[in-house]
């Protein structure tokens, strides 16, 4: 015979890593970019205060992201997102102002989060409407409450030192909000690569029909997704509020296509079945980053919005070069 | 008779106390006053003074946001015979029938040589002075020209640049944080609107920097009123909104009635420092 | 065509050939008078069906004749218009593949329904995820899957490979493997080797032979018809959305299969 | 033989009607459900005058909702048309101040729309950035430049009457603006319908690799919708500028959701591959007829975002109850 | 294995078996030493191919050996890591499969590759719309669609059905049935029947023979050996990415092709 019946060789699995985490490694190397770039530019950049800052910026859109991941694997999206922060925000300085302890005041908002999350999910999941057109009903709506809430007020929250501290203070030198952005998102990590849910959440936004021919509760499952932002929602409407010492109806305005952009640049499809929640993390910094690295370096505010969106669609689109051309070395040897 | 309000959004406390003086005249005067809110969208308010003047009513007030855009629905209302009335930001020369409101630029010149005066008396003589403004409100834009016209080439003022809150809050706070975080050495902040404002002040708590940044703004807010009396926020240009809003409607009372009124109908603003902050401390509670 | 009432029935001996074989008094699955339209199209006009324990049935018939609905319905995945479904002569409803999940019946879809954004791996437990305190357990699957895959006699070297990236044998030996493995106490399978490469087809035969020693009921729609008689007892035809014909297996032949798919089968 | 070898028989087509286009159906029922009430409501809505408004207000709206219909169908987004509009406007209007003919800026934006389009078609077609991305960073980076051209001022447009007429004059009794945007619908429906390119489209949208797998210029066809976007964009701006008399940085705010929304009431599938532009049509003017008779009826402003939304999120629900219910009964005869 | 140059090259007798039939000087079809690696497989390891005008080619293998990969490379769907094709003696490159459709090559793919949107009659024409002023012709589409269909002795009620909605076997047939109506000059068919009922099944063969005849070269994967004997003249055995065997259908049988499959054939 011409050909021997050879099994095929084990290939490296380089590059199987490569293509597969692709997304995540070209935002992980532009993040790393932006930050050696500021790091030159500014001197004020890497210092420690500088950090400190970014990140306790950061941690509102962060941990909404998180959950918007989820969201966003079932093929699903949120756009009531900011919205709901307003209104918890709005919500938790009102009931905050009649004096009711700040504990409380802050399981009633979870929970409150909860329950507009699952009344939104009620009608993606059991009732079968587009995610978009309930979510995009539910922004202004909630909205509106929020807005006929505080009559357009900022309600002022005064000395409830224990809730300012959930803004404002720190943990062993890390401000409180980033701790717990950063605790939720390793929790998510952990959930959507080793937990039985997050493989159900991947599974329904793979293929439904699959998810549901194997028996799993695919309805509930994207229900509970929408909980999860609703939840994600309150934290971030506190985190907020107590940062802000004030809730008010203008809060998070724009919010939504924040937290989008930062899970897409992150790597998630808006297709469904695919996502990642270090990607997210990385694309919150890269945005947070390039916010604050151009305010650092003095850049005419009427140039920022030019250079942030410029920087990331030549960034997203340097990385897609430099990794397509990767693979194609790889494939040669 | 029927008064119609086209607001511009309802997130700002000025606008929300606007649309209540506005309320409370026509009230009195046993109007009804009818208001849109067209959410910071030019167009959505033409949209709504045409439809105002479909269903036919007696006047309209006008908070415009794009003050060349909303002329033609000017003119369109004086064409149908309703008389239009703006407050706050200025219309270009046209057929309203009266201009209500506060002079943002003066008002901006006047912020700017109490700032200079109070550089003198309680800073030292220097400072660097950063400001939060809000680029897609011209009316912002105004004020801020005002002041930096005033203020820049003053003797031992530095400039720390512009950030862009974008006109919310937490954008503004961000912002602010950021600014105060690029320049360890500032010592004043001046924010052009309310949500700057608030954010401004909620940046320095959180900075911590009580001590060194005074914050000098527009639009009181109970945030405000607290930072005045904790020393950081040294004074805050207030205007009267609720004022405005019924001297308005006032105007157009006197106008469907036959009357004529002033083409500029001036309504005065005051500086708040810790010395006056009292006569307006009920409203916030 | 009636829907009698499935409980305690004999096994229904309808047609001329008569059903000494299968003597069981209750079976497995029992179908009456199911009736299913999409749209304008009447996929199913009234099927009854039989099948019992320790049987397979196989279920041929032209394209479009309905066979994949008929099966879809009795794992739940489609809701008749009207018709009765008994199991072990206790009548059912099921209102999602959960419930038919639940009573053990198992099916391998024509289309396959595998998530192409999870691994090999995690589509052969894909729904009986093995954990331990809610963490997926991937030593404990690792190791049954290699079992799972070797039973089919199919090579797929990474477990951690997507399944998009698979060939089409391979994924559908993936789906086969998840339906067979997990003690199903039915198991349909719709056109299971069409992608299959011989010897993999014999693996499939195999199993089938295997399991239905089991006591397990079996459904194999297939178009190869010579793999019939290697394994079923029985062969139910379908034409345009009704069963023309039923045979026994060793009273019917390749030929008269043929003639009964293609509609020449009245004279037989 | 127990059964006879019977063909089945021709069901009822109403059915497969029904369900094909029940998306469509269901915007058109609420669509008729929103002018009646509004005309029993108030007496003036259903005058000539309010009528030829709704359609003039609705027409930048309607315009740039037709071309998305075209982006979604391919399983596209434009997130970008707010800032596109906004940056053809305000271009415009500084055109038209430096005296230079209405009908060359005319054609001058239209060029400047589709170049914009096609930039951004670019990366997203040939270079295969996400289109979520790429509209994203456009958003920004065109809002910026608008910003940036006008300093955060108004532009006013003085003395261009031929201009004017664009976007304010009539056509046999009709406002100029809905004659165009009709005019455009119209072409659309035929395009996506019965011609070539809308087959291509479709095929794009439904089963990318398919369509290039039959030699469809596949990556040419998805560039070509964002042209069209951009385009559409420009007529928009025009329109915009005429009406208002002015350009400026801050037209078409939160157009894109907007335009989106309407487009997805209309039954298009952010999915791709299934969509429509008599939906869109609906969807557009459903919206447009909302925002007019809630003015109309005084609805108080703290209200009517929570009234919007919730008309908006009930009627979807209850119509897809009542189809859902309709589809039950056809199925059982 | 080298890449020769395809320039007027004698059809490559390499291998044991003389190839004596097929004395054709141009093949229409020759691939010589094509390599493809996904990631870390290596789906193909260097391959050489010829086919002659008006030759059937059967491409066999076990599953994953690569028979999928090799025919999209023909087709443009996939660019080749390494390697050559020629086309009647001259070396083309394609860089997307419109290359390779101009130039008269359709395949008939393993996923059918059909849009789910869209009617049966806009898939049939997918990519070969007829138009009028760039107005899609219906009328004329609708006529010929239904000669289309009706060569595969295939039951579609409406051709404005989605073809989503289609059984398996219809799906089959509408892929096929576009791949073969539009003179084709080399015909690849990727397991065009394993959805297919049996009387589907003898349409396609009659089909692949009545296009033979015709002079197109038709590359046939399938994994019903029994069918290869009716249509081919050549067989090609895959293993693990690479071309192990060739032999003349005259010459082999059944039973020689299985063991070629399994990896048992160095003996033969
Ligand atoms: N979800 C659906 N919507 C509309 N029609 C459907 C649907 N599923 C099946 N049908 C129709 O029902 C009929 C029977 O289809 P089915 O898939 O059951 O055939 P089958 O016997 O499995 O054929 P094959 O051997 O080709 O797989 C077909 O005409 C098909 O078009
Ligand atoms: N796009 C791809 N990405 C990664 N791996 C692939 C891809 N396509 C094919 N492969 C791999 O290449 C190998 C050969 O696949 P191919 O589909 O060519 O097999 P085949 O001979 O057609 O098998 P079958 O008979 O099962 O269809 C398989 O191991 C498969 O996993
Ligand atoms: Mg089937
Ligand atoms: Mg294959």
């Amino acid at each position: 015979m011409s050909a021997a019946y050879t099994e095929r060789g084990q290939g490296s699995t380089i590059a199987d890593f490569l293509s597969e985490h692709a997304q995540v490694l070209s935002i992980a190397f532009f993040f790393a970019v932006c930050v050696l770039f500021f790091s030159l530019a500014t001197d004020v950049f890497f210092s420690v205060g500088n950090i400190l800052n970014i990140l306790r910026q950061a941690a509102p859109i962060l941990i909404v992201a998180v959950a918007m991941t989820f969201v966003i694997i079932t093929a699903g999206i949120d756009l009531s997102v900011g919205s709901q922060v307003a209104l918890i925000n709005a919500s938790a300085a009102i009931i905050l102002s009649f004096g009711v302890p700040w504990p409380i005041v802050v399981l009633a908002m979870l929970a409150f989060g909860a329950l507009i999350g699952l009344a939104q999910g009620w009608f993606i999941a059991y009732q079968g409407i587009p995610a978009f057109i309930v979510t995009l009903a539910g922004l202004s709506i909630l909205r509106g409450f929020a807005l006929y809430m505080t009559q357009g007020y900022s309600i002022p929250i005064n000395d409830v030192p224990g809730f300012f501290a959930l803004g404002r203070g720190t943990l062993l030198g890390f401000p409180v909000p980033a701790v717990i952005a950063l605790l939720i998102a390793a929790v998510a990590a952990i959930v959507i690569s080793r937990q039985m849910y997050g493989r159900q959440v991947v599974a329904v936004g793979s293929n439904p029909e699959a998810a549901r021919r194997v028996g799993m509760p695919s309805k509930w499952i994207i229900a509970s997704v929408y909980m999860l932002s609703g939840i994600a929602c309150a934290v971030a409407g506190l985190l907020i509020a107590a940062r802000l010492g004030s809730g008010s109806s203008n809060a998070a305005v724009g919010f939504e296509l924040q937290v989008i952009a930062a899970v897409v640049l992150g790597g998630t499809s808006l297709f469904g079945g695919r996502g990642s929640i270090l990607g997210t993390l990385l694309g919150t910094l890269t945005i947070a980053v390039i916010g604050n690295g151009l305010i650092l370096m003095h850049i005419s505010p009427f140039f920022t919005q030019i250079v942030t969106g410029a920087i990331i669609l030549i960034a997203i689109w340097l990385n897609t070069r430099i990794f397509t051309a990767n693979f194609k070395i790889s494939r040669k040897t | 008779e029927t008064f119609a309000l086209v607001q511009i959004n309802q997130q700002a406390l000025f606008f929300n106390q606007m649309n209540a003086g506005a309320t409370a005249a026509a009230e009195a005067a046993g109007d009804e006053l009818v208001i849109f809110n067209a959410n910071n969208d030019p167009a959505a308010q033409n949209s709504a003074i045409e439809t105002y003047i479909q269903q036919g009513v007696d006047g309209i007030i006008v908070v415009a946001i794009d003050t060349n855009g909303i002329m033609p629905a000017v003119q369109q209302a004086a064409d149908a015979g309703i008389p239009v009335v703006a407050v706050d930001a200025v219309l270009p020369e046209g057929p309203q029938a009266a201009q209500v409101g506060v002079n943002n630029k003066s008002a901006g010149a006047d912020m700017g040589k109490f700032f200079l005066d109070y550089l003198a008396s309680d800073m030292g003589g220097t400072a660097k002075i950063g400001i939060v403004g809000a680029l897609n409100s011209s009316i912002q834009n105004i004020r801020q020209a005002g002041f930096v016209e005033t203020i820049s080439g003053a003797e031992g003022v530095s400039e720390a640049g512009v950030v862009d809150g974008q006109n919310v809050q937490d954008l503004a706070l961000s912002a602010a944080e950021n600014l105060i975080t690029a320049n360890p050495d500032l010592t004043a902040i001046y924010a052009t609107g309310e949500p700057a404002l608030l954010g401004a002040v909620a940046a320095v708590e959180s900075q911590g920097k009580q001590d060194s940044i005074e914050i000098f703004g527009w639009d009181l807010t109970a945030q405000a009123i607290r930072g005045i009396d904790q020393g950081y926020v040294a004074a805050v240009i207030q205007q009267d909104p609720a004022g405005m809003g019924a001297a308005a409607v006032d105007a157009l009372k006197t106008l469907s009635g036959g009357g004529s009124v002033e083409s500029t109908i001036a309504v005065p603003v005051t500086i708040v420092t810790g010395a006056n902050v009292d006569d307006f401390r009920s409203m916030f509670e | 065509m009636t829907s009698t009432p499935a409980h305690h029935l004999a096994e229904p001996s309808e047609g001329s050939v008569p059903s000494d074989t299968a003597a069981a008094p209750v079976p497995r699955i029992s179908l009456r008078g199911i009736r299913k339209t999409f749209g304008s199209i009447e996929a199913l006009r009234g099927v009854d069906l039989d099948v019992a324990p320790g049987e397979c049935l196989g279920l041929i018939g032209d394209n479009a004749a309905g066979k994949s609905t008929l099966t879809k319905i009795i794992s739940g995945t489609y809701i008749p218009d009207s018709g009765t479904i008994s199991i072990d002569g206790e009548q059912v409803r099921f209102s999602n593949p959960a419930d038919a999940r639940a009573r053990s019946i198992e099916m391998v879809f024509q289309d396959l329904s595998l998530c192409d954004h999870i691994d090999v791996m995690g589509n052969l437990f894909l729904g009986r995820e093995m954990t331990n305190w809610s963490f997926l357990d991937s030593a404990r699957m690792r190791a049954k899957a290699r079992d799972m895959l070797d039973d089919l006699d199919i090579r797929i070297p990474k477990l951690n490979a997507k399944v998009a990236q698979l060939s089409g044998g391979q994924r559908q030996a993936i789906a086969i493997a998840r339906a067979a493995s997990f003690n199903p106490r039915v198991l349909i399978m719709d056109e299971p080797t069409s992608a299959l490469a011989v010897a993999e087809v014999e693996a499939v035969l195999r199993l089938i032979n295997r399991v239905k020693a089991r006591g397990v009921s079996v459904i194999l729609i297939t178009h190869r018809l010579q793999d019939l008689f290697r394994v079923c007892d029985k062969i139910a035809v379908m034409y345009e959305g009704t069963k023309v014909a039923e045979r026994e297996i060793s009273t019917t032949s390749l030929e008269d299969l043929v003639k009964l798919i293609v509609g020449k089968g009245e004279e037989i």
